[in-house]
């Protein structure tokens, strides 16, 4: 189950390098960011989870013996804090791209090389 | 030779045909038509080089004679084109575009006859006499003998004897 | 022996009426910024009149003389048609060598000065000019009629006729053409001349320099340069 | 250091012997030129009477002070290589101020004169004279390439740069004179030797009836005739030094006027056979042969 | 003491706080936000200066009341409260630099700004892995906005094109840092350290993920387009951050992240540092926007960082001063330079021209360059030699030639642009942007930058051997240079004359460096003489004088490798300075400084080799050279030659010296070219006479320096121009010098020093008087002048004896060269040599008559009539220098016995017999002194006789020649000068076909052609970066781990 959730982020990921290596649309390249940056918190999950185990919430004081028995949540937490980051990335991103269009109307990377050597 | 100035009567009005031997001829024209006939011959007949151009000052006819001597190296032919300009208002066209060369006897007889070839280059300057101030000299109204006698010291007690009246005085005393 | 002259002459001297653009005054620009004002004649030459030299006294003007007289260096420079007959004289035919005459090729190291046959204006110009920077003592051979009385140019409207009113001369040489040999005949004259003491043309020439630039001004219109050329 | 009187007299005699059968050396080669065309040719005593007359001249002009000295350097170029040149080998007396210095003395002393030649004759104004300097010194830059091969060569062959001691050691027999001993060394000298004297075909830099001669074309007079003595000591003592090298010295006088008699001979027959190099050519023609000469008298020695 | 964790609080409680403002309190807002940057760098600016008084100790500081590896922990040690500081300075400082545009543009810009000031802060500090993380991102976010400073079409595509690089860059972190934390158990450092290094447990590919993200970060060559491009678009404020803070944040992380993935990376750290270093330095050269050319710059110093970070195992500990020494003046520079930038306000290295309104600007501008270039005082120079020596001691040359070449390259395009600067036709810059608040934290850069160098210097262990009183004179100087020119001048010969006096004592028991230092502050002195000749104010100049003049004497008294080259550094900056000022010298002074760089770094790599052989540091350690030491020679007497202009390395020469000033060109040749020869002279006595290893390079040197003089005196020959003429004779006569020197016999070097005194002596002099003639006749041309003698007949004479030295005529100094030079050879055996040397020695007549000929006799000009002579401030220096020769001819004996001496203990001292004032030697013989006598009294004779004969002589004028029977008309063409030398150049003139300059400009053309075809990698696509970037990973990956 881990591997397939793990195999399932990875193909995500390579999904989002094929596609903006691929698009010439800056949306499009947006879009295949989120799903690489979705890619990487899907496999970080997986690092984490342990099959049949409990989720890492405390109520009480927890048992000692039940600690080997809980999802680790450090990677939980840290992809929490990944998908906000991720959230704030894709929307300054966004942001850049409503500027770029306003720019020269166009959404087509190879008009945006103003810059080179 | 003859067929050329046959041919060169077709285009150009000319007079006084004077066909001297098989490779040499002189003809005429009127000042006007005098560089459009050299060109003409220039440039469609073969003759590229310019061998002289020279001067007669016909004071009785109150003229200049310009002959312009030209020569087709092809078939060694010379052709003379001559020229009569008013004594008065003595000026040509120059033909320095035609040939380089010709700007020296341009200069030339602007300084001994007077004639003016206006454009030409270098034609005011002195040429061979350095600060000629009166009448040019090969002008036949120029006196030589008078203007040596005034000018240059004449040695008094000279004489001087016609050679053929004095060698025949000489010679045959009696006669 | 001081000759006449025309006093008005004097007159025309400074006038120059075909005066080269080279020698009117200019205003150049000086590297400073300043222009200054130049002018040709009077500052690129030198405008002193000659002094009259005179010989030594006694026998060492006598010793001085011969040397001269034995140490003839003749300016090479043909003015006319008789240039043709200088060239011979170094030929093992006449060999001027033997005599101590030798060839120079600049004025400021000859003594002797050949007029060979007709002068020109023109070339009257340069021939004064060369004699002026001839250093004295020095001598002028006038070859053939025409330096006498034109010779067979007696009417040319721009050759000279006397050769003596333009230019000090020692000794003549006559004929249409003289030969080498009367060339040779010249220089012994020369040279007897020059031991007597009695060839002291350049000294005449400077006394009566007034009497001889007018007369030359007088026919070379075209003068275009200082009146004495050191 | 001999200061004395009696040396400076003797110099002084030395002297007037070098600068009068240098005189007699010039007229004499004139005179075989002559001969050689089938002339007479001047009589023995006309550079005497040539001289005096450049003396006696009355009128002299000059362009300046550097003008004015130039003859000076050069006669001091001149007068200064027979002061600093042993004559005589063996003679107490005319050996002048050799002590002074050595051979590279004496070749170094050469640029003294030609140096102040240039520089009179360059104040004179005269374009032909800037001219013939340009060319004398383009020359000269070559000329001096096989000589100065031919003096290393001598250098290592005697071990010494003292032109006495390369003397001493050509003495006894005719056998020991480098011509002998040392014979590429000898050739490359000689070769170099006909451009210093400048005789046709390395005569371009007077250049007579072309820029009218060179250099001294604004020179006359006591000018002219202070570089005609200068020519005429000049020639012995060059003719000296190639004697002093090559040809075993000489130990008395008549052996040294019939030694530089020969020696200057050899570049008036060379002259006398020879039409004139232009520049460019004279240049090619001292880096070709005798410069290759000159490497093959080193490489014997080394 | 504050805790650090208040630098957080403060920066997110004035953002949060900035809220409450409105459009109207802006201002304020403004205000608060720079009182909060003052807060956070007051805090860490306090533990720097605890540290660094000892009273502080590393200090971790746990946040929520939790110990690692269960909460977030902050670190602050000295490394932390250093570049904390660093960071918060450049901060505050850029933002008192931004404070209008970003008020301008609302509290919202100022909220980003903090926050990206704290995060840089705290990824410093934490030490937790994932944090780091977090607050990467943060900065990455931030400076994404604060790119939308400017409001142009560039900036969206530079900020599109980061956004998304460093997005894929954070996502490859992210995954390493999953698997580090599922290997190793541990978000804190420190522990994933421990884990590590005790157990191997991070598994590599996590590690390799973590370090190649902190690398990319670094925007490394060639997957940088992206960055290349934030530099070039963004507002030069924010540049000055990312260049300043964000690349010394980053470098810091790597430093962090290092150990955890363990030492096997160090190699390949250092390969991407070099690629990275000499790449972008490379692409550097094509490239004319100063935003884009500084920030191929930053690259390439980030590589070179980078390439020391992996260097650290052989570094040791010496590894963290020498990265500082270099990041802090990177940090200083770039800020400085990003922010003038931003004042200058154009697209064009060429518009910076107008820089020169503004002195200070101007200062501080080539402070920064030279700061880069690694120069002396500042701190990246003193890091750069410890960095070599030491690569040099442990034998790694790969490393030191790595490291020159890189700033062999960056010197490339750094000094075309200083030269744009100091000459280029002035392009005004907008005045409004000369604010204070603009210029000041400039002013404040410049200022850190000179005071780190002084600390740099104090705290190593070279500080004692360095003399700061130089440098506080010349900046005195500077300060006073709104004087005029009569006072600064007398000011300046006042301190060479003091400074001269006082080092006289260090070396009364050296006779050479005795002659040297004579040759070096007298002759400065003489030519500052010829300076009162000057009107007007001559901004700059003193200074420049000074610092040259400084620097020589530094060079003469010192005792180490340091020191040396610590003032050759002075005195070629100084000389560049000098040499830049002609008013045609722009491209000339631009070769003459690549070629001393290079030379420069060519005995930075000699000094090196000699570290290996382990005999310390001091100069004489020379001698004992063990290890390649034909290669130590070799590179050390190749970097001597490019100062002395040896054929192949002179091409620089003939410009620099022709092109300069009247009366820098005598500075420059008659003194400055003697610093290569102290150079040689020093070299050649630690080799000493029999040392078998540098026979063949002494040979080597011996035909290059024969083949010089020829080169140089045939070129003389063919010059038209009367600067450049005497430029090549120095060339020729550094030849004779450096030919002489390779002997190595006494009589070889009595010859050597012979001829640098006398051309100390002639070539001052004919510079000095050349020089102001060429002023005053308002040409360089000798074809122009003519006939001069007449109006500067004093000026005539002084170059006369000159040349009469020069050419070696007796009686004068010359001959005493020559003989000496001809016996040395004889006795050494190189004939051919000495032949060629003999050859070119009379080629030197022509140029020499040539230069007396065409200016002071013939024909005078038309426009020269008024002239008079030369200022008597230049002929007083001449005449003095003339009385030297003239003493030096006479009693040659008084000078060369002591020289022979002081080298009898190197050369043995056989050379020379005194019997008298007679020298005798193996071969011959020679008596300077009564040569002279004879000589004189002969001619003062000859004088009288002629005098005699022809007083009376008429004096007459120019025009008064025979003429061939016509006369001239026109000076212009009767004086005889243009290529009179032509039929010599027809026989001979193939010998000075231009090869070797052909041959550099071959080099430059094809080193700007790769440059120029290696940056269109740089497309400008978005996708094509990207694409880099993963190529990067990939080939970096198969390098790395796949076991290729």
């Amino acid at each position: 189950m881990v591997q397939v959730i793990l195999i399932i982020g990875l193909m995500l990921m390579l999904l989002g390098v094929y596609g903006f290596m691929q698009s010439k649309n800056l949306l499009k390249i947006v879009i295949a960011f989120t799903l690489f940056n979705t890619g990487i918190n899907i496999i970080m999950v997986s690092v984490g989870y342990l099959a049949d185990a409990k989720a890492p919430i405390l109520d009480k004081l927890p048992d000692l013996n039940e600690i080997p028995n809980m999802v680790d949540p450090v990677p939980q937490a840290m992809v929490l804090t990944a998908i906000v980051i991720g959230l704030g990335v894709t929307a300054l991103m966004l942001s850049y791209v409503l500027k770029l269009h306003q720019e020269k109307r166009s959404l087509d990377i190879n008009n945006f090389k103003d810059l080179k050597w | 030779m003859k067929q050329l100035v046959e041919i060169i009567q077709n285009h150009f009005p000319i007079n006084d045909i004077d066909l001297r031997k098989k490779s040499l001829a002189f003809i005429s024209i009127h000042q006007n038509q005098a560089i459009p006939l050299l060109e003409w011959l220039k440039t469609t007949h073969g003759y590229k080089a310019f061998v002289l151009l020279t001067a007669v000052d016909w004071i009785e006819e109150n003229r200049f004679q310009l002959t312009y001597l030209i020569s087709n190296p092809d078939n060694f032919t010379e052709l003379g084109v001559r020229v009569f300009i008013d004594r008065e208002k003595a000026e040509m066209v120059s033909a320095h575009h035609l040939w380089k060369s010709i700007w020296v006897y341009q200069r030339e007889l602007k300084e001994m006859f007077g004639i003016n070839f206006p454009n030409s280059p270098r034609v005011n300057e002195s040429f061979i006499l350095e600060g000629w101030d009166t009448i040019p000299p090969y002008r036949r109204d120029f006196d030589t003998k008078q203007y040596s006698e005034e000018t240059y010291f004449p040695r008094p007690g000279r004489s001087t004897n016609d050679p053929a009246k004095h060698m025949k005085s000489k010679l045959y005393p009696k006669d | 022996m001081k000759k006449d002259f025309d006093k008005d002459a004097l007159s025309d001297m400074y006038k120059d009426k075909f005066l080269a653009p080279e020698n009117e005054i200019r205003f150049v620009n000086a590297p400073d910024g300043s222009i200054i004002e130049v002018n040709p004649l009077d500052d690129y030459f030198c405008q002193e009149r000659p002094k009259e030299l005179k010989p030594r006294k006694g026998v060492v003007e006598k010793f001085l003389n011969w040397a001269r007289a034995e140490s003839l260096w003749v300016l090479g420079f043909g003015t006319g048609c008789g240039s043709i007959e200088i060239p011979p004289l170094s030929t093992p035919r006449f060999d001027m060598y033997r005599f101590g005459v030798q060839m120079r090729a600049t004025p400021r190291q000859s003594n002797v000065f050949i007029i060979s046959g007709y002068l020109s204006v023109k070339t009257l110009k340069r021939a004064i000019r060369s004699y002026e920077q001839m250093p004295s003592p020095k001598y002028i051979i006038a070859l053939g009629s025409c330096t006498i009385n034109g010779g067979m140019y007696w009417d040319s409207y721009n050759t000279i006729n006397r050769l003596d009113h333009y230019l000090p001369v020692d000794v003549y040489i006559a004929g249409c053409m003289p030969r080498p040999e009367a060339l040779l005949a010249g220089f012994g004259k020369l040279k007897e001349l020059i031991k007597e003491g009695k060839a002291e043309k350049a000294n005449e020439y400077i006394q009566n320099l007034d009497w001889y630039k007018a007369n030359q001004k007088k026919i070379i219109k075209d003068w275009n340069m200082p009146d004495y050329n050191w | 250091m001999d200061y004395s009187l009696s040396r400076f007299l003797y110099t002084l005699l030395g002297l007037f012997i070098v600068m009068n059968w240098g005189m007699l050396m010039s007229s004499t080669m004139r005179r075989i030129i002559a001969r050689v065309s089938g002339r007479i040719g001047i009589p023995w005593y006309q550079p005497w009477i040539d001289l005096i007359k450049l003396y006696s001249l009355r009128s002299q002009i000059t362009h300046g002070t550097m003008f004015y000295l130039g003859p000076v350097f050069r006669l001091m170029g001149g007068v200064g290589l027979f002061l600093f040149m042993p004559m005589i080998y063996g003679s107490a007396y005319f050996m002048n101020y050799s002590f002074s210095g050595d051979l590279i003395l004496i070749l170094y002393f050469q640029f003294f004169g030609m140096l102040g030649m240039a520089l009179g004759a360059g104040e004179g104004g005269q374009p032909y004279s800037a001219i013939g300097i340009s060319r004398g010194l383009s020359q000269f830059t070559t000329i001096e390439v096989p000589m100065t091969l031919a003096v290393i060569s001598l250098a290592i062959q005697y071990d010494t740069l003292s032109i006495t001691e390369i003397v001493k050691a050509q003495q006894g027999s005719i056998a020991n004179w480098t011509l002998f001993t040392n014979p590429f060394a000898t050739i490359a000298a000689m070769l170099s030797l006909l451009g210093a004297f400048g005789h046709s075909p390395f005569n371009l830099v007077k250049a007579p009836n072309e820029i009218p001669i060179g250099p001294p074309t604004e020179y006359h007079g006591t000018f002219l005739g202070v570089l005609r003595t200068n020519g005429a000591i000049l020639h012995v003592t060059e003719a000296a030094l190639f004697m002093n090298l090559f040809f075993g010295g000489a130990t008395s006088w008549l052996e040294l006027i019939l030694k530089t008699f020969f020696i200057y001979f050899w570049s008036v027959f060379v002259g006398v056979v020879f039409p004139r190099f232009r520049i460019e050519q004279s240049v090619r023609w001292f880096l070709k042969w005798p410069t290759l000469i000159g490497i093959i008298s080193i490489l014997i020695w080394m | 003491m504050v805790s650090p964790i208040y630098i957080i609080v403060i920066a997110l409680g004035i953002a949060f706080s900035l809220g409450f403002f409105g459009k109207s309190k802006l201002n304020f807002a403004g205000i608060l936000v720079l009182l909060g940057l003052l807060g956070m760098s007051f805090i860490s600016g306090q533990w720097l200066f605890a540290f660094l008084n000892d009273t502080a100790v590393n200090t971790l500081i746990f946040t929520a009341g939790f110990q690692p590896p269960y909460s977030i922990s902050l670190q602050m040690g000295l490394n932390e409260a250093v570049l904390t500081s660093m960071v918060n300075i450049a901060g505050l400082l850029g933002f008192v630099y931004l404070f209008r545009e970003l008020s301008e543009k609302g509290i919202h810009l100022l909220m980003v700004y903090l926050v990206f000031v704290m995060s840089m802060n705290v990824s410093l500090m934490t030490r937790d892995l994932f944090n780091l993380f977090v607050f990467l991102e943060i900065e990455t976010i931030a400076l994404a906005g604060l790119i939308l400073l400017i409001n142009r079409k560039e900036a969206f595509q530079a900020g599109m094109k980061y956004l998304i690089a460093s997005g894929i860059i954070s996502g490859f972190l992210l995954i390493g840092i999953i698997m580090a934390y599922q290997s190793g158990g541990s978000l804190n450092i420190d522990d994933l350290i421990r884990a590590n290094s005790s157990i191997g447990k991070i598994s590599s590919i996590a590690g390799f993920l973590i370090l190649v993200a902190f690398i990319l970060e670094l925007k490394p060559f060639p997957a940088n387009g992206w960055g290349i491009d934030v530099y070039t678009a963004a507002h030069p404020g924010i540049g000055s951050l990312v260049s300043a803070a964000v690349a010394t944040t980053g470098l810091y992380l790597l430093y962090k992240v290092l150990p955890i993935v363990g030492p096997q990376f160090n190699d390949y750290l250092v390969a991407i540092g070099a690629i990275s270093f000499i790449g972008s330095n490379l692409m550097g050269t094509r490239q004319d926007n100063p935003n884009r050319l500084l920030g191929y710059s930053s690259v390439g110093q980030v590589g070179l960082l980078t390439l020391i970070l992996g260097l650290a195992p052989s570094l040791g500990n010496q590894t963290l001063p020498i990265v500082f020494s270099i990041l802090v003046s990177h940090f200083a520079a770039k800020a400085g330079l990003f922010w003038i930038s931003g004042i200058i306000q154009s697209n064009h290295i060429k518009d910076w021209s107008g820089l020169r309104s503004s002195p200070t600007l101007m200062l501080l501008f080539g402070a920064f360059l030279l700061a880069l270039l690694g120069f002396p005082p500042f701190p990246s120079f003193y890091g750069k030699w410890e960095l070599l020596l030491t690569m040099g001691g442990n034998q790694q040359y790969t490393i030191v030639l790595i490291v020159l070449l890189g700033s062999f390259i960056e010197a490339i395009y750094l000094m075309k642009w200083l030269g744009y600067v100091i000459k280029l036709e002035r392009v005004e810059i907008p005045r409004e942007n000369l604010t204070l608040h603009k210029q000041m934290p400039i002013w404040i850069m410049g200022i850190v930058l000179f005071v780190m160098g002084f600390l740099m210097n104090r705290l190593n262990n070279y500080g004692a051997s360095i003399d700061y009183l130089p440098l506080v004179f010349i900046f005195l100087l500077f300060v006073l240079d709104f004087l005029p020119v009569a006072f600064k001048n007398t000011l300046s010969i006042g301190g060479l004359l003091f400074y001269f006096i006082h080092l006289w004592d260090m070396v009364t028991d050296d006779l050479i460096r005795q002659i040297f230092l004579v040759i070096f502050l007298i002759g400065g002195i003489l030519t500052f003489l010829a300076g009162y000749a000057q009107k007007g104010k001559r901004p700059g100049f003193y200074p420049t004088a000074l610092l040259m003049y400084f620097g020589l004497a530094g060079i003469i008294t010192a005792q180490g490798m340091f020191d040396f080259f610590y003032n050759w550094e002075l005195m070629t900056v100084g000389s560049y300075f000098l040499i830049i000022r002609g008013k045609r010298s722009m491209p000339h002074a631009y070769s003459y400084m690549l070629f001393s760089i290079g030379g420069a770094y060519l005995l930075l790599a000699g000094f090196a080799l000699a570290a290996a052989s382990g005999a310390g540091e001091g100069l004489d350690a020379l001698q004992a050279i063990s290890i390649l030491p034909e290669w130590v020679y070799g590179l050390l007497a190749v970097g001597f030659m490019s100062k002395t202009a040896s054929l192949g390395l002179h091409i620089w020469l003939p410009g620099a010296h022709g092109e300069a000033e009247s009366d820098v060109s005598p500075m420059v040749s008659a003194i400055l070219l003697k610093a290569g020869v102290f150079g040689l002279v020093v070299l050649f006595l630690s080799i000493g006479m029999y040392n078998p290893s540098a026979e063949r390079l002494l040979y080597v040197l011996g035909w290059v320096g024969a083949l010089t003089t020829l080169m140089g005196n045939m070129s003389a020959a063919f010059q038209e121009d009367a600067k450049r003429l005497l430029a090549y004779s120095s060339v020729a006569q550094l030849g004779y010098i450096l030919f002489a020197f390779t002997m190595m016999t006494q009589m070889a070097w009595l010859a050597g020093f012979t001829y640098t005194l006398n051309h100390f002596l002639f070539k001052a002099i004919l510079f000095l008087i050349i020089g102001a003639i060429v002023v005053k006749l308002g040409t360089h041309n000798m074809y122009q002048m003519g006939g001069m003698i007449k109006k500067m007949p004093f000026s005539f004479i002084a170059v006369l004896v000159s040349i009469i030295v020069i050419g070696g005529i007796p009686p004068l100094s010359g001959f005493a060269g020559k003989w000496l030079f001809y016996n040395a050879i004889l006795e050494k055996g190189w004939y051919f040599q000495g032949a060629l040397i003999f050859f070119s020695g009379i080629v030197a007549f022509l140029y020499l008559f040539k230069l007396i000929y065409s200016v002071f006799l013939g024909q005078l000009k038309d426009n020269h009539r008024h002239i008079k002579e030369i200022s008597a401030w230049v002929l007083i220096p001449s005449y003095l220098l003339i009385i030297g020769i003239m003493i030096f001819s006479a009693f040659p004996k008084e000078v060369l016995l002591p020289i022979s001496e002081a080298i009898a203990p190197y050369f043995g001292n056989d050379a020379l017999v005194w019997e008298g004032t007679k020298a005798i030697s193996h071969l011959g013989y020679w008596d300077g002194t009564t040569i002279a006598i004879v000589v004189g009294t002969a001619f003062m004779l000859i004088l009288a006789w002629l005098i005699a004969l022809s007083a009376k002589a008429q004096k007459v004028e120019q025009f008064n020649i025979v003429f061939a029977a016509e006369r001239p008309f026109r000076p212009e063409t009767t004086h005889v000068s243009y290529n009179i030398y032509a039929g010599f150049h027809k026989a001979v003139g193939f010998l000075v076909t231009p090869v070797v300059t052909s041959f550099w400009n071959r080099m430059a053309e094809w080193t700007l052609d790769l440059a120029g075809w290696g940056r269109r990698i740089y497309s400008g696509s978005i996708q094509n970066y990207t694409i880099h970037v993963f190529f990067y990973i990939v080939v970096f990956y198969l390098l790395s781990m796949g076991g290729y």
